[in-house]
């Protein structure tokens, strides 16, 4: 965090000026650890480990806060008999199909409710409907509806059998126990080698700093989501949360340090295939597909999500407007299908089949950040054109004269036919707009000044190609045209002094649009205003409300120093600008604060209203006395003690019935590439992670565990961020002041592997994987530190990502190592960790550097075949 | 400039006359000195902007002279960074205004060697040319006799420094013109 | 004590009329100066992010430095210079922070022979290339901002033969960029190695506690970016109060390797305007255990000088004496 | 063991405090709020006790041996002087010229010596005048030079050699013209005796404007500084006497470069021993050997001056030989200076002496320990 996110940092010195213990678990001693009171390096790649070990602490001492568990959590619900745990089938859940590498959901379920599933894979019920096919449930599957909830949620109906008493042993909580049984100390320390003194340590600080009077909170970054069991890692956290009871109350909860200013909000707003705006599902291929059965198969009964038509037809008609109509299901045909995953890594495979032909990157750089880079830069010279809109001519512009295919003679110019267009950007100060920021606060940004030269904002370039594509199929009567040609897209536009003739759209009205509006075009102030009638249009209804009363709410920006710390009139946060969610949690089921040092929001019971110093995510007039009515439904069905309000039962999950792709439960599997075996369980990796469509002569996996040629690559790699660059480099290698902080790609080893491998402190070494090899200055240091792994020493590699082929501070890309196996949830490659060699010097230039990784691949017998068992 | 004056600029005379003999301070003071204004002081006007780089926000204050942005620094009303950048946010000036920025359209022809330069308006109209042909190339009704009704041409990466409105615009386009391969840095 | 008293051979103590007194601005001839401005830099919070050096380089303008790898550590800055007015210090040690625990364990690996290898610095010279010697299970990472000084008595202030650097009246000391002449002359005079001069323009140039910014109660960029307060602005009498405070708390926490530098005003050279926590030896960081400003010898010097002025005019008279015979 | 006990109590005390733990977030708002300045790292939590690994006591303790010295990197901690060798040194050497030949010139006058009186002037009015050309050429550009005379600085030698330049190479001129051309002969007198008033402090200045910076081999050579700048100067300008002067007007001359020897040697030597570790590089590396071989010439000069004192030639050779003697042994001072600055030690091994010998260098040392704060004299 006090790498890539320093400003951040200021609240965890608060923090600790407040007593509060920082304990940093990384493989590297970081910025970070110099500043935490315990640092934690354990194996890359065993944080489920970790973390169960810790979760089977929590058990074991019964340090759980138990009144919150039982009150708030689904610990308590009953399992159905069909439920096998890795505990019964040696580390996989039941329900797996090892043909398919998919999991069939039902037996997850809870006992006496009809079999419904729910969040994330919401619409796996098609499967259960008559044209529902199998084929179709997979292709669901790998659509990765896992995080199609980002709003929370899923469905389910029927009451639960539950036994508050915890001792039933098929509920959830003894299936937990017996679950993490295995996660001992001992176990911990042979996975991650992090000595038993030092969990010990950690278990007792997490444990005597939760509970009523105290709370823990969890930080996180990519560290976490980059792996094919990314998604389990932040269920693990999860899991841990729930029984600490450090959910929705202040000090808790766990928190996601994204990379990217908006990157929350593209989420939100989503440029992501499987999505649209607002964390509603994009539509899968079904047979006779219409709203009505969407609705059916995606939307749950009970809980906010009920509301999902609502949603969904506000959406089209703000997309479609008048064109959509009750009559033609408000334009919902016009919607594109999934049919299977369509993720930026499946694109690439199909830019190398020759099937994707056109590509926009929008301040994105592939060529240097993307895993395996090389692919990347291999499917972009086998298209027909490419658009690049950036501030510079970054990697992903120039590979087809300088990349390093090139210099290899992997490819050569004049044959590579891809024509390209680059578009200089204009920057956030010469355009207006809105960024949604890590804690899910949107906040405005003004235009300074215009863009200069030909540099122009997004917003101008989609708005006229859009109008121009428009212009251009004016009159067509192909039915494929007709989304086009009924789009509203008539934003109204502003001249632009220095370009004369030129108009820049005018982004508050797309604000404007994105928050809704009602019959008469008012501006709608909240999403329980929406209607499934078509009498409401909103562009994304978690933001509804960003504009109410016609004004940016996003753009408010009272002083800190004049409101208090919960700062309610800085910018906005969605949903309904509140700012810890679920923070009916913070208050025990009667309304009051769990404790006087944690008081966030409490129920008044003379004004019969939730109040306190945040806004309370929960109906604002539902007493913690409420109780609803068995047929009722929606936000309605959700009782006065039920504060996770988007979940269909109210209750956190520390099981997971539905909605993951990849068992209801964290277990620890090893990454795609380990150095040894699974300690835990005969299951060595994740079953169903998503590494068959990724099959390709430039993408060899490596042999792993103790298979033969896994000793080729002895040591284990990590990628990261350093605080003086920014990602693939875009916006900081191009800039002398950043540049020279940190001017030359380099890999940080210890002492002891530079001396078994004869690394020179400054000098040059070559890293290679089945992949490729690249080379990196030498930083040797004692911050590296080796580890015991179950009896033998393992090293880490680390390596920075930074760099590329281009600017002032050029290097060798590290994505040039990594492979694409993905998290089947997310979809999200496992970048965090993978297996190299390293050896003294630079690395081969021209053809022998591809000759080299081929040599390699021999001596590791590596084939097609290889790292892809199940 | 009379003798005098140029005699009572002389710091020699004003380290006789005034109360620095020793002519280290007040008396040597230049004229420079005398007349220094920052330029966050002397700008046309204060924009408030958020940060562009990591996705913790932080405030930044924008000021502009003669249409030019002279310098950009931490917002102190913000909650979030109460002022403060990191040295990524600490090089916005450099970002928004350093050497690197590229201000023209350029064009690489299929086979070609090297940049060509090209007019924006021209450019644009290429490339609506280009996602119509794509568009139809790659079209399909249905798969597995499932309608999908869509484009498998053309696809989009990023969005993560974008703006919520852009993007919303873009998957709006994408979505309208049943391009499904929309993706950003949010997978990566 | 008198304000002027220049008596060249004179032999009573002349150095607190030659340096000023400990508030140099009114000493400089500022009627109603504002307080004395400074810097209060703790390196026990310092996340060692370099935002305040490119901050200092946005707001000042200041030529990038060169694209080096060092090695050392995360510093590729290496120092202060004419083009780097902040410079962040990372130092790995085998030394314990406090009861802080590091996590790492080293075996059997001499890290100075290998620092040797490449890095330029023979072993036993290596101030802490991976490390320093000590126990190895013991790593520490001291980050530290370092900046001019600002010195109550500023050598470089009071060799300056154009009046270009000066006292303002913040009592900090500043090069005027129209009068520098490029003598070179503040450069060997700084016992802290700050100014350095540019090698394009021949004029030097150092951090100026950003002088413009203060003239209108703006505080210096650095300090107003740093993340996590380590870089702390305002009148120096509070922050060496505040400073005092801190050293206490850290003292009695445990952390007993905290100390001041360039807090105490009767130092070699009136204290520092900028002044600094330490978790170890100011060599450690790069900076001198006990600078003194040169001028506080210069009226020895004068005498000196006069005196040797002397025996050249008696070597002289003696050697024609001497010549009629010769 | 004790060190770990003492470190373990404030843990204690931190960790039950008052404050600490602190944070409250009450129904009220918060309480107990701190800055995030006054965050502390390994106290509230971190290790229980030392010794997991047999190695016995930290190295917290270790005193750094006496042969070695901590350094950053090996960085050094002044940064060095930028002036360029021929300009800077060239500068002492002429100064120590005109100024000593300004009284031989004068001496010569007086004394009826009219060659050696022609032959010195010109040589001060020309090693007068080049010297400022060596300190133009410095700064970059000439108009560069007025600045110098926008103040007067008695804390700047520079200030007070420009001063004094501007004073005395138009007087050192004069006197050489009307010696030259035999006209103005009361200007030439008036000249003569200025520069001949101003040369002995030509000579020394310089000696204040090396020694008044942080170099340690400069700085802390202070005290003999000026003399064996004089005695080079005496050196030179004798040498220089010989080298030009008819060989019957050259025994002043000859006996100021004997004198000048000697007192360069002498005090030269004097301050080499008493410098120790910092005067290391009068004797070591590249200045080491210019000053050698300064010696050398100083030593070799002289004696041939004697002994060849009847012929032109072997006056000649001589003198020639001084005057190379004396840019010798000034490159070597410059030299011995940059070597001093760019190298750790020299600036850290005596400041740390001084401390550990409880000497700082004024009242109080640089670091404020603990107990100094705990007093503290506000």
């Amino acid at each position: 965090m006090a790498e890539c996110h320093p400003v951040g940092f200021q609240w965890v010195m608060e923090a600790k000026a407040r007593g509060a213990t920082v304990i940093h678990v990384d493989p590297r001693f970081t910025r970070t650890s110099a500043l935490a009171d315990i640092h934690v390096p354990l194996r890359a790649g065993t944080d489920i480990a970790f973390l169960g070990g810790i979760i089977n602490y929590v058990l074991q001492h019964e340090k759980d806060f138990r009144e919150y568990v039982v009150a708030y959590t689904n610990a308590a619900t009953i399992l159905t008999e069909d439920y096998q745990d890795t505990e019964d089938l040696d580390g996989v859940f039941s329900g797996l199909d090892p043909e398919e590498r998919t999991y069939d959901f039902h037996t997850w379920q809870y006992e006496g409710m009809e079999v419904q599933a729910a969040s994330g894979q919401r619409d796996q019920e098609y499967a259960d409907q008559p044209g529902g096919r199998k084929r179709s449930t997979k292709s669901v599957r790998q659509a990765g509806r896992g995080e199609a909830h980002g709003s929370g949620g899923a469905a389910i109906s029927g009451q639960p059998q539950v036994d508050p008493t915890l001792q039933h042993p098929r509920c959830v909580y003894q299936v937990l126990k017996r679950h993490y049984a295995r996660y001992t100390p001992e176990i911990v320390e042979q996975i991650c080698g992090v000595p038993q003194d030092t969990f010990r340590r950690v278990c007792e600080h997490l444990t005597d700093n939760s509970g009523r009077d105290r709370t823990s909170a969890f930080v996180y970054s990519v560290g976490w989501t980059q792996h094919t069991v990314g998604v389990q890692y932040i269920r693990s956290a999860a899991v841990l949360q729930q029984l600490l009871g450090n959910m929705g109350r202040p000090g808790g909860g766990i928190v996601a340090l994204r990379g990217h200013a908006s990157i929350q909000g593209s989420t939100d707003i989503p440029t992501l295939f499987n999505l649209l705006p607002g964390y509603i599902p994009m539509p899968h291929a079904h047979a006779h597909l219409d709203l009505d059965s969407f609705i059916q198969g995606e939307s749950p009964r009970k809980g906010y999500w009920a509301e999902m038509r609502a949603y969904m037809v506000s959406l089209l008609k703000a997309w479609w407007g008048p064109a959509a109509t009750p009559e033609n299901d408000f334009c919902f045909d016009y919607l594109p299908r999934l049919t299977g995953s369509h993720s930026t890594y499946e694109t690439v495979m199909a830019q190398l089949a020759g099937d994707c032909k056109g590509y926009f990157l929008m301040g994105e750089n592939p060529a240097v950040g993307s895993a395996n880079a090389k692919m990347q830069r291999l499917g972009m010279a086998n298209l027909e054109w490419l658009v690049v809109r950036d501030f510079s001519l970054i990697e992903s512009a120039t590979w087809w004269k300088d990349g390093p295919e090139i210099e290899t003679g992997e490819l050569r110019t004049e044959d590579i036919g891809t024509e390209i267009f680059f578009l200089p950007a204009a920057a956030h100060t010469e355009k207006d707009g809105s960024f949604t920021n890590t804690q899910r606060l949107l906040q405005w940004h003004h235009q300074a000044v215009e863009p200069s030269g030909d540099a122009r904002s997004d917003l101008w370039f989609v708005y006229h190609l859009g109008r121009k594509i428009r212009e251009k199929l004016a009159g067509s009567v192909d039915r494929a045209d007709r989304p086009i040609l009924d789009l509203t897209w008539d934003y109204p536009t502003r001249p632009m002094p220095s370009h004369p003739g030129d108009a820049e759209p005018d982004a508050e009205a797309v604000l404007a649009e994105i928050n809704g509006w009602d019959a008469e075009g008012g501006p709608l102030s909240s999403y329980e205003q929406l209607n499934d009638d078509g009498s409401t249009a909103c562009g994304c209804w978690i933001y509804c409300g960003v504009y109410s009363d016609g004004v940016n709410q996003a753009s408010r920006r009272k002083p800190s120093t004049e409101q208090d710390y919960t700062a309610l009139e800085w910018g906005w946060a969605w949903p309904a600008n509140r700012r810890v969610l679920y923070n009916r949690a913070s208050a025990d089921p009667d309304g009051r604060p769990w404790s006087r040092r944690k008081a966030l929001i409490w129920w008044d019971g003379e004004k019969a209203l939730w109040t306190g110093h945040d806004i309370a995510d929960f109906t604002a007039a539902k007493s913690p006395w409420y109780r609803p009515p068995t047929d009722a439904t929606g936000a309605e069905a959700l009782s006065g003690v039920d504060p996770f309000v988007m979940q269909a039962d109210g209750k956190s999950w520390l099981f997971v019935p539905a909605g993951l792709i990849d068992g209801p439960l964290p277990a620890h599997y090893e990454p795609q590439e380990s150095p040894v075996p699974n300690l835990l369980y005969s299951q060595q990796r994740n079953p169903v992670r998503q590494i068959v469509s990724m099959v390709h002569p430039n993408d060899r996996f490596q042999p792993s565990g103790g298979q033969p040629g896994a000793e080729v690559f002895p040591y284990t790699m990590s990628t990261y961020r350093i605080a003086e660059h920014h990602t693939a480099g875009g916006m900081s290698r191009y800039q002398p002041y950043l540049s020279e902080l940190a001017p030359e790609m380099f890999c940080e080893v210890s002492p002891e592997l530079a001396a078994e491998r004869g690394l020179e402190h400054a000098g040059w070494a070559t890293i290679v994987t089945a992949r490729n090899a690249i080379e990196a200055r030498v930083l040797v240091t004692e911050r590296m530190t080796p580890l015991t792994i179950d009896g033998r020493v393992l090293h880490h590699v680390g390596l920075p990502y930074h760099w590329g082929h281009g600017g002032l501070a050029p290097g060798d890309a590290v994505n040039d190592l990594t492979h694409l196996s993905l998290d089947p949830n997310s979809h999200i490659q496992e970048v965090k960790v993978g297996q190299c060699d390293i050896r003294p010097g630079r690395r081969p230039r021209g053809p022998a550097r591809v000759e080299l990784v081929k040599e390699y691949q021999r001596r590791a017998g590596i084939t097609e075949k290889t790292g892809t068992e199940i | 400039m009379g003798v005098k004056t140029w005699i009572e600029g002389w710091p020699v005379y004003r380290q006789l006359t005034g109360g620095d003999p020793l002519g280290r301070a007040a008396a040597v003071k230049s004229r420079r000195s005398d007349t220094l204004a920052p330029r966050s002081a002397t700008a046309d006007k204060v924009v408030k902007s958020i940060c562009p780089f990591c996705a913790v926000g932080c405030g930044q204050n924008v000021f502009v002279k003669a249409d030019e942005v002279v310098q950009v620094e931490g917002d102190p009303d913000s909650p979030i960074s109460r002022g403060r950048l990191c040295p990524r946010g600490s090089s916005t000036l450099q970002l928004v205004t350093g050497s690197a920025r590229e201000y023209k359209v350029l064009h690489r022809r299929p086979h070609g060697t090297d940049w060509e330069e090209l007019d924006l308006d021209t450019a644009m109209d290429m490339i609506a040319d280009r996602v119509i042909a794509t568009r139809r190339e790659g079209w399909q009704w249905e798969e597995d006799d499932a309608r999908v009704r869509r484009t498998m041409g053309l696809a989009s990466l990023g969005g993560a420094t974008m703006d919520n409105e852009e993007n919303y615009l873009l998957k709006k386009l994408f979505t309208a013109l049943g391009a499904i391969q929309i993706e950003n840095q949010a997978r990566i | 004590m008198a304000p002027v008293d220049i008596v060249i051979g004179r032999k009573p103590d002349l150095t607190g009329a030659m340096l000023g007194d400990t508030d140099p601005a009114h000493q400089g001839g500022y009627v109603d100066h504002p307080p004395r401005m400074g810097f209060f830099t703790d390196t026990s919070v310092c996340i060692g992010c370099k935002a305040c050096e490119v901050a200092c380089k946005e707001w000042n303008a200041i030529p990038e430095d060169g694209l080096v790898f060092t090695g050392m550590s995360m510093d590729n800055t290496q120092g202060l210079g004419a083009d780097t007015w902040r410079h962040v210090a990372f130092v790995e040690q085998r030394k314990p922070l406090a009861v802080q625990d590091p996590g790492v364990l080293h075996d059997g690996v001499d890290v100075l022979a290998l620092a040797a290898q490449g890095s330029g610095t023979p072993p036993d010279r290596a101030g802490m290339t991976p490390t320093t010697p000590g126990d190895p299970g013991d790593l520490r990472w001291l980050m530290a901002s370092d900046v001019c000084k600002h010195c109550t008595h500023a050598a470089c202030l009071d060799v300056c033969p154009t009046g270009s650097l000066f006292r303002t009246e913040f009592g900090t000391v500043v090069v005027q960029e129209d009068i520098c002449n490029g003598c070179g002359y503040c450069i060997p005079a700084c016992p802290y190695g700050v100014i350095d001069q540019r090698k394009d323009d021949g004029r030097a140039w150092k951090c100026t506690l950003c002088y413009d910014r203060l003239t209108v109660g703006q505080e210096p960029a650095c300090a107003k970016n740093c993340p996590t307060n380590s870089i702390q602005f305002g009148p120096l009498d509070e922050l060496r109060e505040r400073a005092d405070a801190r050293l206490a708390r850290l003292q009695e926490a445990g952390v007993s390797d905290a100390r001041l530098y360039g807090r105490d005003p009767h130092d070699g050279v009136g204290g520092d305007g900028a002044f600094f926590l330490l978790l170890d030896e100011p060599e450690v960081y790069g900076l001198p255990p006990d600078p003194v400003v040169t001028t506080r010898d210069l009226p020895a010097m004068w005498r000196r000088v006069g005196a040797a002025a002397l025996v050249l005019v008696g070597t002289a008279v003696a050697a024609f004496a001497a010549g009629r015979r010769v | 063991m004790p060190g770990s006990d003492d470190r373990n109590g404030p843990v204690e005390q931190a960790r039950q405090g008052p404050g600490t733990p602190g944070g409250d977030v009450t129904r009220d708002g918060l309480r107990n709020v701190r800055p995030d300045r006054d965050a502390v790292t390994g106290v509230v939590a971190g290790r229980p006790r030392r010794g997991r690994r047999g190695h016995g006591g930290g190295g917290e303790t270790q005193q750094v041996p006496d042969a070695t010295f901590t350094s950053y990197y090996d960085k050094p901690i002044l940064n060095a002087p930028v002036w360029e060798a021929p300009d800077i040194a060239g500068y002492l050497f002429l100064g120590g010229l005109a100024g000593a030949a300004s009284l031989l010139g004068a001496g010569a006058q007086a004394t009826g010596r009219p060659g050696l009186e022609r032959s010195a002037k010109v040589g001060a009015a020309v090693a007068g005048f080049l010297s400022l050309v060596g300190l133009v050429h410095d700064l970059g550009k000439p108009q560069r030079f007025l600045n110098m005379l926008r103040v007067f600085k008695v804390t700047s030698p520079m200030s007070v050699g420009s001063w004094l330049l501007a004073g005395y190479v138009p007087l050192a001129g004069a006197a050489a013209a009307t010696a030259v051309t035999g006209r103005l002969p009361r200007i030439g007198a008036a000249a003569t005796a200025g520069a001949a008033t101003l040369g002995p402090a030509v000579a020394s200045y310089t000696a204040a404007l090396i020694t008044d910076t942080a170099v340690p081999a400069w700085h802390d050579g202070y005290p003999e500084m000026p003399f064996v700048f004089v005695g080079s100067g005496a050196t030179a300008a004798g040498g220089l006497g010989l080298l030009a002067a008819p060989v019957a007007e050259t025994g002043p001359a000859r006996a100021m470069a004997l004198a000048g020897v000697g007192l360069e040697l002498a005090t030269f030597e004097r301050m080499e021993r008493r410098l120790g570790l910092v005067g290391e590089p009068y004797s070591q590396g590249r200045s080491g050997a210019y000053v050698r071989v300064g010696k050398i010439l100083s030593v070799t000069g002289a004696v041939g001056a004697v002994l060849g004192r009847g012929s032109r030639i072997a006056s000649a050779v001589s003198g020639a030989a001084l005057v190379a003697a004396s840019v010798a042994t000034r490159g070597g001072i410059f030299h011995a200076g940059l070597q001093s600055a760019n190298d750790p030690k020299y600036t850290v091994v005596p400041q740390r002496q001084r401390l550990e010998e409880g000497r700082p260098a004024t009242g109080t040392s640089t670091t404020t320990r603990p107990v100094t704060a705990a007093t503290g004299e506000r």
